[in-house]
């Protein structure tokens, strides 16, 4: 037996011993593992299962043991996912963390900084959250006014920012600050300091869909210590476009969902259970059927077009360009979706609460609503067409 | 073709104007939705409404109301529509009163045409039995018990349902599932035992209510119209519902695009006015384009209406399938243009967005009335 | 009998006795009635007919009679106008010099200048055409070079005009020319000159619907009196926009054909009869009825919307913004018509020439072609997107 | 799943390129056109694509074909939809070559296949019998009589028709007008009597006829596949066809992409290139957009059909739609763009948009693979 062929006998074993059951069914929102400091465990299993998988550094599995990581190669981890996706397990730990902050500090991070910081987010013993966003600064990131000072021994913050995801649950912040107003790009700076200092206030945000992940976060007279500077001074800019990237490819994913409707099945069939059919089976309605052929035809491109782009890449063919396109048309195919699927729900798409409603009927209104931002986060849709416009077909200023 | 007002309808239309924008702005439907108000509307603002006319508007002077006419109606509903007004305006004078007014008897007449116009008695149309606006399949069922009737039924999405005094409710008493014939109203005290009423608590902070029918007794003096004529009377009752839902979005989406504009030359982006991008001029163009399309054929329908012209049923069908279409364009452009602004509660696009797509629903969506326009127009 | 009915009767009268039969008929496109020196009559009775209108100055009825005109006021010429319709009689004249230039010469010219050339118009002795658009300048018509210098007793006229209607049949030329190269709009003057002038080349351009209605049109050294200046030196472009508005209104009225397909009867009718109907005697195709319903729709709503601006207008009410869309939406509004025309007809309306095709079908493809142009010429959609952001809703450039 | 090329297609995908903006380029359609050329196309030229293999490129090398398979097909389709190149590709390759493939037995294989390789055998597919496609909307009869059958009818929009050597027709031997069964091929000499071809001029400057069978005589060794079995035949051949259409159309707008934009670089209006106005900007990104979406969709189609996957049908008609719609924005959008010179003849984007509309009907337009992939997909 090969190496990897052991790895993977371990793995299964081991998984099979340290998974609890309940970890292995569908996860309801509100178990979701974020960790932090003030963590709630409203199932012990979702504690049980963070630690275990910390303690072999599976929640980041291909990050360098010495920093907490597993220290997988590539064909590990794949195996890895493959093992836990055989027994349905659950995410071990929901964390920006992992996701956005950790890759960051690999990259850009001194020796201290990332002993000091990668082991907590491994072991999810501190939340992050993202400090980008300013109310004055939308598409314009760069734009960005929070004023960072540097004292001598110390910088001190002041300024507000905007977006910032369950700010008032995070424990540390990683913070894009101006430290030079003479220059746009060139004079940002990345920042991390504790939600808890002194000066820091969050407030959440109530959106549309009434839900609240996001907040508005002021800083006054906030004292951060000088090693919690990453990279240069005034080299923020480089290590943010980074980050930025990988959120929009996460936000692209979002056009995938082609034909599903949440609980209902997909688009057809709540159509189907919605309209009624007609004699042949076919949707009643000749004109929702049209559209949701069409969707579905999109839905089945776009993913598609993810995948070449995947195949070109690895065979090294092609411009890359399509993959420009991603945040705009999969934001769009997304949103097109929800209102699609009002359409087949009718009045049923429309409830807020109480009666009358099923839960996945008020799931889709809620969703609905939600969608209705992916086409401004993580660079608006004109800011990506910009880009198109600008970067792949060299259109003039 | 009158497509201007004329002079009693603009002061009208200044009253009104004035009215629900110190009266009843977008604040007091955030006060209702944040208090979760048991009524959904403000009881002492609609008899303000009456005081000023607005309930009786499509009612007979003989019978206490103001007989403005449809036009005038319009001219009201429009400006509710811009402040996003909660009123009894749909359930209790578009369909309610209209049912009465078409088909009741003297005695109907007399017994509630004053008390509408007076703002004293609220009426809820019981119709839609599924998620799409079918105003032919009727399964609730209407049995005949000697002079009386029987009514079982389960109704949903009926418009101010749970505070209702009376229930004008469509039932079947004969034909078959999706017969246009055999349906028959009923004018009932929405406390008759045997009928339960649950409240709806929609996207747009306005009522709606499930009713369930177990063997309601209904007299024949209940009968709304004639026995197994229902549909005569609700498809004239449902095209003056369809035509006031667009007059309240045209003020709706006009509303929302007027804020929009002025958003787009405060708020700057890269230095500048974000209404100085060439790309968001032109989506800002189109949408005028088509709200001005939109104006023209609510006041076109209106003015059928006014003037009974037999194109009634095909100008409801285009003015609501034109503005369900134009306030969904709207209402997204909209929110997008205000980024990330419009996706919180604080501002008041997402509130439009949400009116906009109950309204679309109401008495038919844009799928149903191009349908039903394709079929009056013979192709 | 009051004045009105008296001239009701006698211009019924006349018109019997002078309109000749063959003239009550459907006009065939190749009897249009252009006049001018080189005047062809395949219909005798076309030349007849314009020589009798001509002589009480019918050809343009509210002209004032001393420059050729028929002198009748409002109310007269409106009663003329029902009287020829109540006979179905075709135009005497087809003359962009009474349509376009009349005018703006009745408006801007000297005394010498209407005596000159307002009787010619009237008769129908002299063809025009319009010298505006260059190959340099589409959309932005004022950045025209034709050049124009003062030689001391005439001018010289250098340059290129493109999109000369019937430039290679017409007589004389109302033409823009750049008389002041240190400004834009102020350094523009209006002049009328001879097309058999020395000089002047009009070569006709094949469009892709296969016809050739306009010209490339070259001057080079072309002499012209120094009379034939109208209004002011450098002060043209007020003249130019007046004539501009009137073109922008004629193309408007395209989009109001909502149901029409020419011979073939409503669009409904034509989708009958190409598609076949259901049992319930719909189109058979329920996408093509939903588009054709929509279309229908937004013709309706169309027509209504320039009825309500002319009614405001009228009751002196609005603020008359919704003329701004006219142009805009009324071309797009045919392009989609001709659209959804070929969607109707299938491979029956891709026909090009020869056996296979009715005249109908023939028609509809090159009227297809040739609406690409409405939102083309007389301002593109863009300038009048740009315009009413602008103008009307007042945003910032 | 292949969405790339191997090392073989793009040296195909180079070879084509190189051959048809050498050889066939836009001026030579023009020259074909304005000549009024009897032909259509330019027989030299389609003899030297034989030799380049395009011709055989779906015939096993058993029969003298290059067997490059459906993505080399497509490759050389794109290719020739860039210059818009005349030949008989759709009528001879995709769907005559296809059909004798599929259907046919030993000796019709052995007859046919190496003439088509060698470009020495024209072929064309009588199927059509209205404006729309419709498959197995078939009334032209073949009466069987002994062992012989007599075909009667009419056939029109037959590509190449006027000159193809040998006709493919479906007609039928049994069931009702719009029946799947009882359709039966039948492969005939064009010069047999009874047989009249009228050449149709389309707008794309291409080839189409129509057809008459006057009692036309046909022996059984005349019949292509089985006798009432002709559906299940033209199903894949119709997808084929179908794929390498939009094949074609992916050329086609690329072409007319690339023109727009190099187009918007270079006119300025107001001092500056048009392609700095930010309206254009973006409509010229989202049509970016939806030709990389096109582009995937045709290469899986392509893929789907030489991998013989049972998603061939539903992709087909995903392909083709979106083709169809695609390249009707992108033409309509690119001769806006170009102004007034766009709509003169001397511009080639009207020939774009000419040729863009035909193929987008030919073998069903985007309304009938929306239904149709609706169908398949079970809804």
């Amino acid at each position: 037996m090969d190496a990897l062929e052991t790895f993977r006998q371990e793995t299964r074993e081991w998984l099979e011993a340290n998974c609890p059951p309940s970890m292995r069914t569908p996860m309801p929102e509100e178990e979701s593992p974020w960790g932090g400091r003030n963590a709630q465990w409203p199932n012990p299993d979702s504690k049980k299962w963070l630690d275990a998988m910390a303690s072999r550094g599976w929640t980041a599995p291909t990050w360098p043991m010495i920093y907490g990581g597993g220290g997988l190669n590539k064909d590990e981890a794949r195996i890895l996912q493959q093992e836990l996706g055989r027994i349905k397990a659950r995410p071990a730990l929901t964390s920006f963390g992992i996701w956005m902050l950790g890759p960051a500090l690999l990259e850009y991070a001194n020796e201290e900084q990332k002993l000091e910081h990668l082991p907590k987010i491994v072991r999810g013993e501190i939340r992050w959250c993202q400090g980008y966003s300013e109310p004055g600064a939308g598409s314009d990131l760069a734009g960005l006014q929070t004023k960072c000072e540097d004292k001598g021994d110390h910088y001190l913050v002041n300024g507000q920012k905007i977006w910032t995801s369950y700010a008032d649950k995070a424990d540390w912040i990683f913070c894009l600050v101006r430290t030079d107003t003479s220059k746009k790009h060139d004079g940002i700076s990345f920042l991390l300091f504790d939600m808890a200092s002194e000066g820091v206030e969050a407030r959440p945000i109530t959106m549309i869909s009434g839900a609240s992940p996001f907040c508005e976060t002021f800083f006054t007279d906030v004292k951060v210590p000088k090693e919690n500077l990453v990279g240069e001074l005034n080299k923020g800019w480089t290590i943010a476009k980074r980050l930025l990237q990988h959120e929009r490819d996460m936000i692209s994913g979002m056009g995938l969902g082609g034909g599903s409707a949440g609980g209902l099945g997909g688009l057809e069939k709540a159509a189907k259970d919605y309209y009624g059919t007609d004699g042949e089976g076919r949707v009643a309605s000749p004109a929702l059927r049209e559209r949701i052929a069409q969707q579905k035809m999109d839905g089945r491109a776009f993913s598609l077009t993810l995948a070449r782009s995947m195949q070109e890449a690895k065979a090294g063919q092609g411009s890359g360009a399509a993959s420009s396109i991603f945040k705009y048309y999969g934001t769009e195919l997304n949103k097109r979706r929800y209102e699609l699927l009002l359409d087949v729900l009718g009045t049923q798409a429309l409830g807020w609460e109480g009666d009358g409603f099923k839960q996945d009927e008020l799931d889709v209104t809620r969703s609905w609503l939600r969608s209705k931002g992916n086409s401004i986060e993580g660079g608006t849709s004109e800011v990506q067409l910009n880009v198109v416009a600008k970067r792949v077909l060299g259109l003039p200023d | 073709m009158a497509l201007v007002l004329n002079e009693e309808q603009q002061l009208l239309r200044d009253t009104a104007m004035q009215f629900f924008q110190e009266r009843a702005p977008i604040a007091q439907l955030r006060k209702l939705r944040d208090s979760k108000d048991a009524t959904g509307f403000d009881r002492a603002l609609w008899r303000e409404m009456a005081n000023l006319g607005f309930a009786g508007i499509l009612i007979s002077e003989k019978y206490g109301g103001t007989d403005f006419g449809p036009i005038g109606l319009g001219v009201v509903l429009e400006q509710a529509g811009r402040t996003l007004a909660a009123s009894p305006l749909v359930s209790t004078v578009l369909l309610g009163g209209s049912a009465i007014q078409l088909a009741g008897n003297a005695t109907q007449r007399q017994e509630y045409l004053p008390a509408i116009a007076a703002g004293e008695c609220l009426l809820a149309l019981a119709l839609e039995e599924g998620p799409h606006h079918n105003p032919t399949h009727i399964t609730t069922k209407a049995e005949a018990e000697g002079s009386n009737f029987r009514i079982s039924g389960e109704k949903v999405f009926v418009l101010d349902g749970h505070v209702a005094d009376y229930l004008i409710v469509a039932a079947r008493t004969s034909g078959k599932e999706n017969d246009r014939n055999g349906i028959t109203l009923f004018l009932l005290d929405a406390k008759t035992k045997g009928i339960t009423i649950t409240r709806s608590h929609m996207v747009d902070s306005r009522n709606a209510a499930s009713i369930t029918f177990d063997n309601v007794e209904a007299g024949n003096a209940q009968v709304l119209g004639s026995v197994d004529g229902g549909s005569d009377v609700l498809d004239q009752v449902l095209d003056i519902g369809r035509i006031g839902l667009a007059a309240e979005m045209l003020g709706l989406v006009q509303e929302a695009f007027d804020k929009t504009v002025e958003y787009l030359k405060e708020r700057k982006q890269f230095g500048v006015p974000i209404g100085s991008f060439q790309a968001l001029k032109h989506r800002a163009a189109v949408m005028f384009a088509e709200i001005e399309i939109c104006r023209s054929v609510v006041l076109d329908a209106l003015t059928a209406l006014e003037e009974r012209r037999n194109d009634v049923p095909l100008m409801a069908s285009l003015a609501k399938a034109r503005l369900a279409e134009t306030a969904r364009l709207v209402t997204n452009e909209c929110l997008q243009m205000h980024g990330g602004m419009g996706m919180t509660d604080q501002f008041d696009i997402g509130l439009f967005m949400k009116r906009a797509r109950v309204a679309a629903v109401t008495l038919g969506s844009a799928d149903y009335h191009r349908d039903r326009y394709a079929s009056l127009d013979g192709f």
